[in-house]
């Protein structure tokens, strides 16, 4: 079964924004309708025979003021990839629908998006416990807003003496110190 | 560095509070008594580390170190990379087990801590706690350029960049990542350290422990342990 | 037999014996291990090194009074196994201690140390010490299965308890060994001397990779210095029960080195070609194999 | 002949009686049975005493004491079946006493319906 | 003397008088029927005692002025004395009792209660066929009008139902009474007696006659309809019913049986016997308290009956046994009817609420035992007599069955009774009526006076004058004092006990007297730790240390049989008390019960029916004749015995008894109760020495039970997450030990076994008080849920230290003395594959020690626990005596073996230990202990001198300061590695611990009951069908007799 098939067919019952086939078994789709999301999802387990949840993922879109999440559902008897994608307002807080109970496993992906993102979920299962992190007080780190380099210098201590070279210059003086 | 945000200013207001299993809770005890436990007060040991003294006859003192020095039991706690390079020692090509230096599986027994890598905040909890749990005296080799200045890491949100300001290091061994004999050979330089008695890295971290603490804490943000893990 | 002052002397210097003898030995052992697998190995004297540089750690910490005393028990179960057996045949110096007491109290003695270290290392609390105790006492009841029956056979074919008769009945020839005059008791004994020596495939006790080293986990500094020092005399206590059961005694130092070093060796061949047991699967052996043979040996008697 | 008659027929009387009692539900058929099974014993009770020929147990003046023992039937019998009717009369009453209770208490006669007390 | 006759009168004429007096006047009327009965009960009774002195002599009254057979005479005679009092005390007091009832229906219901008594008076007193069928038509209509009195509706039925029931056997009555009379020519019973009836020919009219009174005795399974009385009729009349009118009907069958001759009795221990066991079985599904004593009454009833069967073998004491039985059960039955009364609801479990007056406990307690026939009462030296009598005759089959019969009763009603004292009660303490109670107490004074009677008549010592018991009955009268004051008294009982009597002890008993007397009183100190008055303790632990004071001292069969009972009984109620105790309470008594019998059986059949006899000589004579019997008789002793050392198969009562007993009582079942069995058991092979059946030495069998009791104990015990029952479990190991030594039948064996007697009691003493003080201060006796108390606990500790050390046989300390003379008795031994066995157990006890002292006094302490105390000090007091104890025993054991080792010498003639000074030689080794001491003691001084020349710096650190994988523990629970502790050795020895004895156990009481729930359908309640059963019944008996005589 081809996926524009299969897009096709969604398209006649969600709002579904252009496709990207990114590959025959790897396509990429925006959902506009958020709310549809959980109906679209349960469709896809159920019928179309995505029942993997491969990851669930987040961008900062920072400049047009977005989070972009991506779905990304696999067909394991058609060898197929869906990435469906939803996109959030960047405003605090922020927050979605969770789906553990459709994927179990989505559970630790959004601990892992509410700890890096910021982005909640109410209803997860531990969703406010942390995760990788132990006691970070500051705001989410993979957000575009936070200094990374800014935070460690202030954090931590430098040793007195350390150059940062460009790798290319530095390794052209080396090799060839003449030019 | 060019491209930092000099207006970045990072939250030092907020407090992380105390873990759940930590705070100070009321039971009831089996006569129907209620009791306060403080678990911190109560399940830990509140003592502050001692400064060890060294014998008082050199001789004695100096055979000891020699004993010590031919006799370096390593924690086997792993971090990043260079816990790959510690296991090539065990083999037949370096076998270090023929200087007398062996793996011990508990930090009570073992003298010896190779910080084998970068070290997150979150490692460096585990570390302080495994190096403060060793007896004295023991020592502390930072292995590769994460521990000396953050190496690759020099601007992660969450990796220490000095190994000695957290705990009292005896000896760097340079590289990214060092190979076995260039462990090899800091150990040597090691075993010379501790012949010649220079190697009181548990007498300073306990002189200097305030301010070994206060660079734990000031990175540690959930401190939830005693100050001296014994 | 009764006690004389001068039994202390002499039972101090067969204790020093021996004592020197197991570092020196368990560390040609090890040396050995690592020469098969084409390693250098250890110095020969590594044993003293370590014993010394533990004893010379500055700093110890303590669970509590049943912590304090567990190695005390211990080493206290080594020695006084040491002194309750004789240990050379026919020497009026190194009869040690045996006359309070004759094979009974020598088989019963070896479970003092096990019962005090166990209590040190439950008091300090740490649920791997639980754990390997748990797993000790299960694998050592069914390991000692065995011995105790092969015990039991060959006092019933010497009609005695008492170890210095039966090692005098051995005498003569090579052919009067309890090894030889009853095989299948020797056999029974040695599945019990191989599964209580702590070597594979019976040390999941000690199971370095999922509970440190199991009852001594919190062990350090002085007291790990006299368990180092228990674990190179206790085994060899052991072993001399049995050389002086199945294998003719000892009747001067050399025999005395040569056949404990023969004997030990046989728990270090199968220790480096088997892998390891789990606890149930080294009770089944036991049960399933040592038992029978045991039976047989009763029975054949 | 006669005697054996009355005790064939007072055993029929008897039969008759407790089939009857055994097989009639109504509390009220049963106590007729019974009542019929009694006036059977009574007969055969009655039958056992009976000698042929001989007069009724009144020792009067055409019975002299002397030969009343030849020529008397056994009186004992009579004497028993006199008490047993009154008994059995007795008996009745109380039966039926008993069934206008249940009647009361149930407003049935069945006696298949009183069954609470059981196993 | 008062005629006797004048009870029927006095009955009679106030029954008539009573319709002169005023309807109204009802307080009146009942003064009148009161002192009628009174009357009547006065003449009874003065008869009584007069012919039971000898005063007169047996009366023949004649009833107008004629000889019988042609008046009716009636006749007393002692028999008849006896139960005319029954009969009419019960009466008396049934109407004390009924008194709102009687009143309420008027002066019509008193009179027909008069008539009633008047005419089982008169059932008993008659010798006349016809007469017996007037009375017995008379109870009849009483009874029907009796049932009346109930406020229960379901009456009327039952009521009509007896009448339907009644008719038939009227009628079959007067049939068989015609026919009977044209038979023979005479109504009178001394006339028929002088003509024997054969069973066949004219004998079916006899039959027909004995069948009405056999039915009138409610034959199972044709007594539907009684039962349906018992459960609705009032108590009080229920009281009648049960008690007199069975009596009576009895005592009438009992006549015509003499006199139908000696060719009927089969027939009647027949249906006596399938009377007994089918009614006691269907009342153990009975939950209807009424009900279940109707069962009882009926298997009671047939019990006697069956006795009656035995009346040639019995001789002389025919009456003494029959009436044993007949008279405790009239007496326990209205009492325990009586006290239905008194309580509300009619569930088992709703008699919960007696617990509210301690002497209606008592009283229940007391109607129990009568029935079961425990000593002191009646039913107990009737039991001895008869089983004794069946035995010397070789019924065994009739002996088996009554023992079957009586163990399955005794099963109902002390689960009953367990109900009674455990189950939770709802209802509000209802206040009970005090005229009622009082009643009840008149039944329960009847019930201990028959016992001292009978004590007094029985050719054995009476046990109401024996100094142990009674000193145990004193503490009832003390009972208002508070606990401590009885516990000195209790403890100076005990020890006083033994000081008076220690010149009389050999000394094996002076070993025993030791442990269980002195050892006692140890244990008792630490009872001082309960205050309040703590009823119902004292009482049952004094009977259950007379019981074994007596044992001790026994030198009959009946002493030791008699000991036996009373401390089974004692140490029941004793377990009952556990906060948990009733389902092992009840497997408790069953087992001991069960085991009791066996040894009744075992020493009736030793005694060939001469009773009692000398115990010792007794024994060793049939041993060394050689009788065919005397090995069963050893099988049937030993296996009484090991019910109460709890060999494997017999031990499922144990571990629940023992782990739910209180603190103090815990030591004692175990330490001191367990040891009972181990005496009998050294009795046993002391003078039987090896019996054989076929091929098989009996010995040889008890080595492989002692073995795999030590095996099976020991691995059961390392499963247990309660420290109780893993200790409990633990001595079954023990005991397994101590069997195995003795069977071993040498002399370093029965050593063994003696100084496991010495040894158990004194550390498994110790660790019961120290974990039940542990369990007293944690509340919780789960070992997982404790851990780290060594700190708060330090004494407990100490004593637990050392009784794991001496139990587990390390040396120095006094287990290892065991294990010692463990080898040295096997090695003297041919057996060789039972060693195997205990070889196993060995080690295994180390574990489930190790399990117990880990799990909770290491590890991590619990934050429940952080501010515990040490345990009271009332229990440590003991603990210490007992770390004494075990230390100076180690280190002198000779102190106590050396005199026994002499005494056992005897029986072996050898000697094969050697005490020479502080060293004990033996064949094959040597043991010195003061050596092994001392050089342990300068080995471990010197080494810990050594670490702490190391220095003295350690610092102190807490439960949580550990290295947890660089982690710290989150709770000390999920840090505390305790529960499932031993979990590589489940995966492999597991299946050694698969239930099957109490799978065993279980389905034997499943049959019982499913068999009970299948049969009692025939009781369909239908009164039709009630009598067709009667019918066929007859038919189905005549049909057999004629099968039978053929």
């Amino acid at each position: 079964m081809d996926m524009r098939e299969l897009i096709e067919r969604l398209t006649s019952r969600h709002k579904l924004g252009a496709p990207i086939f990114q590959r025959p078994d790897l396509t990429f789709v925006d959902l506009t309708d958020n709310d549809r999301l959980r109906a679209l999802l349960v469709e896809l387990r159920d019928i179309e025979g995505f029942t993997h949840l491969v990851l669930l993922t987040a961008v900062d879109w920072i400049e047009e003021g977005k989070f972009q999440l991506t779905y990304m559902l696999n067909n394991r008897a058609a060898n197929q990839t869906l990435g469906l994608r939803v996109y959030l307002e960047r405003k605090d807080p922020v927050e979605f629908t969770s789906i553990h109970d459709i994927w179990p496993t989505a559970e630790t992906y959004q601990r892992e998006l509410r700890e890096m993102f910021g982005i909640n979920f109410p209803g997860s299962p531990r969703v406010m416990d942390e995760f990788i992190l132990e006691g970070w007080t500051d705001m989410p780190p993979y957000r575009r807003d936070f200094d990374t380099l800014a935070y460690s210098q202030q954090t931590y201590r430098d040793r007195p003496g350390r150059a940062t070279n460009d790798p290319r210059d530095h390794m052209k003086s080396k090799m060839y110190p003449e030019g | 560095m060019k491209d930092m945000d000099k207006s970045f200013r990072k939250d030092t207001e907020t407090e992380f509070p105390l873990r759940e299993e930590m705070r100070p809770r009321t039971v009831t005890a089996p006569d129907g008594q209620v009791i306060e436990i403080d678990p911190l007060r109560d399940y830990f040991c509140e003592e502050a580390p001692k400064v060890h003294r060294k014998s008082y006859s050199a001789i004695v003192e100096g055979f000891y170190n020699w004993a010590r020095a031919n006799s370096l039991w390593i924690l086997g706690f792993g971090t990043g990379c260079g816990a790959i390079e510690m296991r090539p020692l065990m083999t037949p090509r370096f076998d270090a087990y023929r200087y007398g230096i062996q793996w011990r599986p508990t930090p009570r027994q073992a003298n010896l801590l190779i910080i084998s890598g970068y070290l997150s905040v979150k490692t460096l909890k585990r570390a302080i706690r495994a190096y403060e749990q060793m007896q004295q005296p023991k020592f502390v080799v930072g292995l590769g350029s994460c521990t000396i200045n953050g190496g690759m890491y020099w601007d992660s949100y969450n990796t220490i960049k000095r190994l000695d300001d957290y705990l009292p290091v005896d000896l760097y061994i340079a590289g990214c990542m060092p190979r076995p004999e260039a462990l090899l050979a800091g150990l040597m330089e090691l075993k010379k350290i501790i012949r010649r008695g220079e190697a009181e890295g548990a007498n300073k971290y306990a002189e200097n422990f305030d301010w070994y603490k206060a660079n734990q804490k000031s990175v540690i943000k959930d401190w939830d342990m005693p100050d001296y893990s014994w | 037999m009764t006690f004389q002052w001068i039994q202390i002397p002499y039972a101090l210097l067969t204790l020093f014996i021996i004592l020197n003898y197991g570092m020196l030995m368990t560390a040609l052992i090890q040396k050995i291990g690592a020469r098969v697998g084409g390693r250098y190995g250890i110095p020969i004297w590594q044993n003293y090194i370590d014993l010394l540089k533990n004893i010379a750690l500055r700093s110890k910490i303590s669970h509590g009074v049943m912590f304090y005393l567990g190695p005390v028990f211990r080493l206290t179960g080594g020695i006084g196994l040491i002194l309750f057996v004789p240990t050379i045949y026919g020497s009026v110096m190194h009869q040690n201690f045996s006359f309070a007491g004759d094979l009974i109290l020598a088989l019963y003695f070896v479970f003092f140390g096990t019962l005090g270290m166990a209590l040190g290392a439950a008091e300090s609390g740490h649920p791997h010490s639980a754990i390997g105790v748990s797993r000790g006492l299960s694998q050592v009841t069914a390991a000692e299965l065995p011995l105790a029956l092969g015990v039991f056979a060959i006092s019933l074919q010497y009609q005695t308890l008492n170890i210095t008769d039966i090692v005098a009945a051995q005498q003569g020839s090579i052919f009067n060994w309890t090894l030889f005059t009853n095989p299948l008791a020797t056999v029974a004994a040695m599945f019990a001397f191989v599964g209580t020596m702590m070597r594979a495939p019976f040390d999941v006790v000690l199971a370095p990779q999922e509970i440190p080293i199991g009852p001594p986990t919190e062990y350090h500094s002085s007291y790990l210095a006299l368990m180092q020092t228990n674990r190179v005399l206790y085994p060899i206590a052991k072993t001399v029960i049995y050389m002086n059961l199945f294998f003719g005694g000892a009747t001067s130092w050399p025999e005395f080195f040569v056949k404990i070093f023969a004997i030990y060796m046989v728990s270090v061949f199968i220790g480096v070609v088997y892998p390891r047991f789990r606890v149930e699967q080294s009770i089944q052996f036991f049960l399933k194999w040592g038992l029978p043979v045991g039976v047989l040996a009763i029975l054949m008697v | 002949m006669l005697p054996q008659i009355a005790m064939a027929t007072g055993f029929v009387l008897i039969l008759m009686g407790l089939y009857g009692a055994l097989t009639h539900r109504n509390i009220l058929r049963m106590i007729v049975g019974f009542t019929i099974a009694d006036t059977g014993v009574n007969v055969v009770l009655v039958s056992v005493g009976y000698l042929p020929g001989r007069t009724a147990p009144i020792l009067d003046s055409a019975v002299p004491v002397a030969d009343a023992a030849t020529r008397i039937i056994d009186p004992v019998p009579q004497a028993l079946v006199l008490t047993a009717i009154v008994i059995g009369l007795g008996v009745t009453a109380l039966m039926l006493a008993y069934a206008y209770r249940l009647f009361r208490a149930r407003h049935s006669l069945d006696i298949s319906n009183f069954t609470e007390l059981k196993w | 003397m008062v005629s006797a006759i004048f009870i029927i009168a006095v009955g009679l004429g106030t029954a008539f008088l009573l319709g002169l007096v005023k309807s109204d006047q009802k307080g009146f009327a009942f003064t009148l029927t009161v002192a009628a009965l009174a009357v009547m009960t006065w003449i009874a009774y003065d008869w009584t005692v007069a012919l039971s002195r000898g005063t007169v002599e047996p009366a023949t009254i004649l009833t107008a002025g004629t000889q019988p057979p042609f008046a009716i005479n009636l006749h007393i005679g002692l028999a008849e004395a006896w139960l005319l009092t029954v009969i009419n005390a019960t009466g008396l007091l049934a109407a004390f009792y009924m008194r709102a009832a009687l009143c309420r229906l008027g002066k019509g219901a008193m009179s027909v209660l008069l008539v009633m008594v008047m005419a089982l008076s008169g059932l008993v007193l008659t010798r006349d066929v016809f007469n017996l069928f007037v009375f017995f038509e008379l109870i009849v209509i009483a009874t029907g009008g009796l049932v009346l009195l109930s406020e229960d509706a379901r009456a009327v039925a039952a009521g009509f139902k007896y009448l339907v029931v009644s008719q038939i056997v009227s009628i079959l009555l007067l049939i068989g009474i015609i026919f009977t009379y044209h038979a023979n020519g005479s109504l009178n019973i001394d006339d028929i007696a002088a003509v024997p009836f054969g069973l066949q020919g004219a004998s079916l009219a006899m039959f027909l006659v004995l069948m009405a009174l056999v039915l009138e005795l409610k034959p199972f399974p044709a007594n539907g309809w009684a039962l349906d009385i018992y459960e609705s009729a009032h108590p009080g009349f229920s009281a009648i019913f049960s008690a007199a009118s069975g009596t009576a009907a009895l005592f009438a069958a009992d006549k015509l049986v003499a006199a139908a001759g000696p060719a009927w009795l089969p027939l009647m221990t027949v249906i006596g016997l399938f009377t007994f066991l089918g009614s006691n079985v269907l009342a153990l599904k009975q939950d209807n308290d009424r009900r279940l004593l109707g069962y009882s009454s009926v298997a009671q009833i047939g019990l006697v009956f069956a006795i009656v069967g035995q009346r040639d073998i019995l001789g002389e004491g025919y009456l003494f046994v029959a009436g044993g039985v007949l008279i405790t059960h009239a007496v326990a039955k209205a009492g325990l009817y009586w006290i239905s009364g008194l309580v509300p609801g009619r569930g088992l479990a709703d008699w919960a609420i007696l617990r509210a007056n301690p002497v209606l406990v008592f009283a229940f307690a007391s109607f129990v035992a009568m029935l079961v026939g425990l000593p002191p009462f009646p039913g107990f030296y009737a039991k001895w007599d008869l089983m004794h009598a069946l035995a010397g005759s070789g019924r065994f089959w009739i002996m088996a069955l009554i023992l079957a019969g009586a163990l399955v009763e005794a099963g109902y009603m002390f689960r009953f009774f367990g109900y009674a004292i455990k189950r939770e009660t709802q209802e509000r303490f209802p206040g009970f009526a005090v005229d009622k109670v009082a009643v009840v107490v008149a039944a329960l004074a009847a019930g201990w006076a028959l016992g001292f009677v009978w004590g007094g008549i029985s050719l054995n010592p009476n046990l109401l004058t024996l100094v142990p018991v009674l000193f145990a009955l004193l503490f009832i009268v003390l009972e208002p004092l508070p606990a401590w004051v009885k516990n000195i008294i209790a403890i100076v009982g005990l020890v006083g006990w033994f000081w008076f009597r220690m010149g009389n002890y050999d000394p094996l008993q002076m070993i025993f007297a030791a442990v269980m007397l002195v050892g006692g009183a140890v244990i008792l100190i630490a009872s001082f730790y309960e205050h309040g008055r703590r009823i119902g303790f004292y009482v049952p632990t004094m009977l259950m240390y007379a019981g074994l004071a007596l044992l001790i001292e026994a030198q009959t069969s009946f002493d030791f049989f008699a000991a036996w009972e009373v401390l089974t009984i004692g140490s029941y109620f004793l377990i009952l008390r556990g906060r948990m105790g009733e389902p092992h309470a009840l497997s408790y008594i069953l087992f001991s019960l069960g085991g009791a019998f066996l040894i009744l059986a075992g020493f009736a059949l030793a005694s060939t029916g001469v009773q009692p006899f000398e115990l010792k000589s007794g024994l060793s004579a049939i041993a060394e004749a050689s009788v065919p019997a005397a090995p069963w008789v050893f099988a049937l002793l030993a296996v009484g015995f090991m019910t109460k050392t709890a060999s494997i198969g017999l031990h499922i009562w144990l571990p629940g008894a023992h782990a739910e007993a209180e603190t103090d009582v815990s030591p004692m079942v175990s330490g001191i109760l367990l040891k009972a069995g181990l005496y009998g058991l050294f009795l046993l092979v002391m003078t039987m020495g090896r019996q054989k059946i076929g091929s098989i030495d009996l010995t040889e069998v008890l080595v492989w039970i002692g073995a795999i009791s030590a095996l099976l104990g020991g691995v059961m015990a390392i499963f247990q997450e309660d420290a109780k029952r893993l200790l409990a479990y633990s001595s079954i190991s023990q005991l397994g030990y101590a069997v195995f030594g003795l069977a071993l039948m040498n002399h370093v064996g029965w050593l063994l076994a003696l100084m496991f007697v010495i040894n158990h009691y004194i550390y498994k003493s110790m660790l019961f008080l120290a974990v039940g003080g542990v369990y007293k201060r944690t509340g919780t006796k789960l070992m997982y849920k404790m851990g780290g108390l060594i700190t708060l606990m330090p004494f407990t500790f100490v004593s637990v230290l050392i009784g794991i050390i001496a139990m587990s046989g390390v040396p120095p300390l006094s287990g290892f003395g065991g294990r010692w003379l463990f080898y040295n008795a096997i090695m003297a031994s041919d057996l060789r594959l039972p060693m195997v066995l205990i070889f196993i157990s060995g080690p295994i006890g180390f574990l489930y020690l190790f399990r117990l002292i880990h799990t909770i006094f290491f590890g991590q302490l619990k934050d429940e626990h952080r501010k515990l105390k040490e345990a009271p000090v009332w229990l440590v007091i003991p603990q210490m005596m007992f770390v004494l104890a075990l230390l100076a025993f180690a280190v002198l054991p000779g102190m106590a073996l050396q005199k026994v080792d002499a005494y056992i010498g005897t029986f072996f003639g050898d000697q094969p230990l050697v005490w020479s000074g502080r060293a004990i030689t033996s064949t094959y080794g040597y043991w010195s202990p003061v050596a092994v001491m001392v050089v342990i003691g300068v080995i471990f001084v010197a080494v810990l001198l050594l670490l702490m020349s190391m220095g003295l710096n350690a610092q102190k650190v807490k439960q949580f300061n550990i290295v947890f994988s660089a982690e710290r523990p989150f709770k000390p629970q999920t840090t505390h590695f305790a529960w499932n502790f031993f979990a590589p050795y489940r995966k492999a020895v597991g299946f050694l611990v698969m239930p099957l004895v109490t799978t065993f156990w279980g389905a034997v009481t499943d049959t019982l009951h499913s068999t009970a729930d299948f049969t009692r359908r025939l009781y369909t309640g239908n009164g039709q069908t009630y009598a067709v059963q009667v019918l066929v019944f007859v038919v189905a008996v005549y049909l057999i007799v004629l099968g039978g005589a053929q």
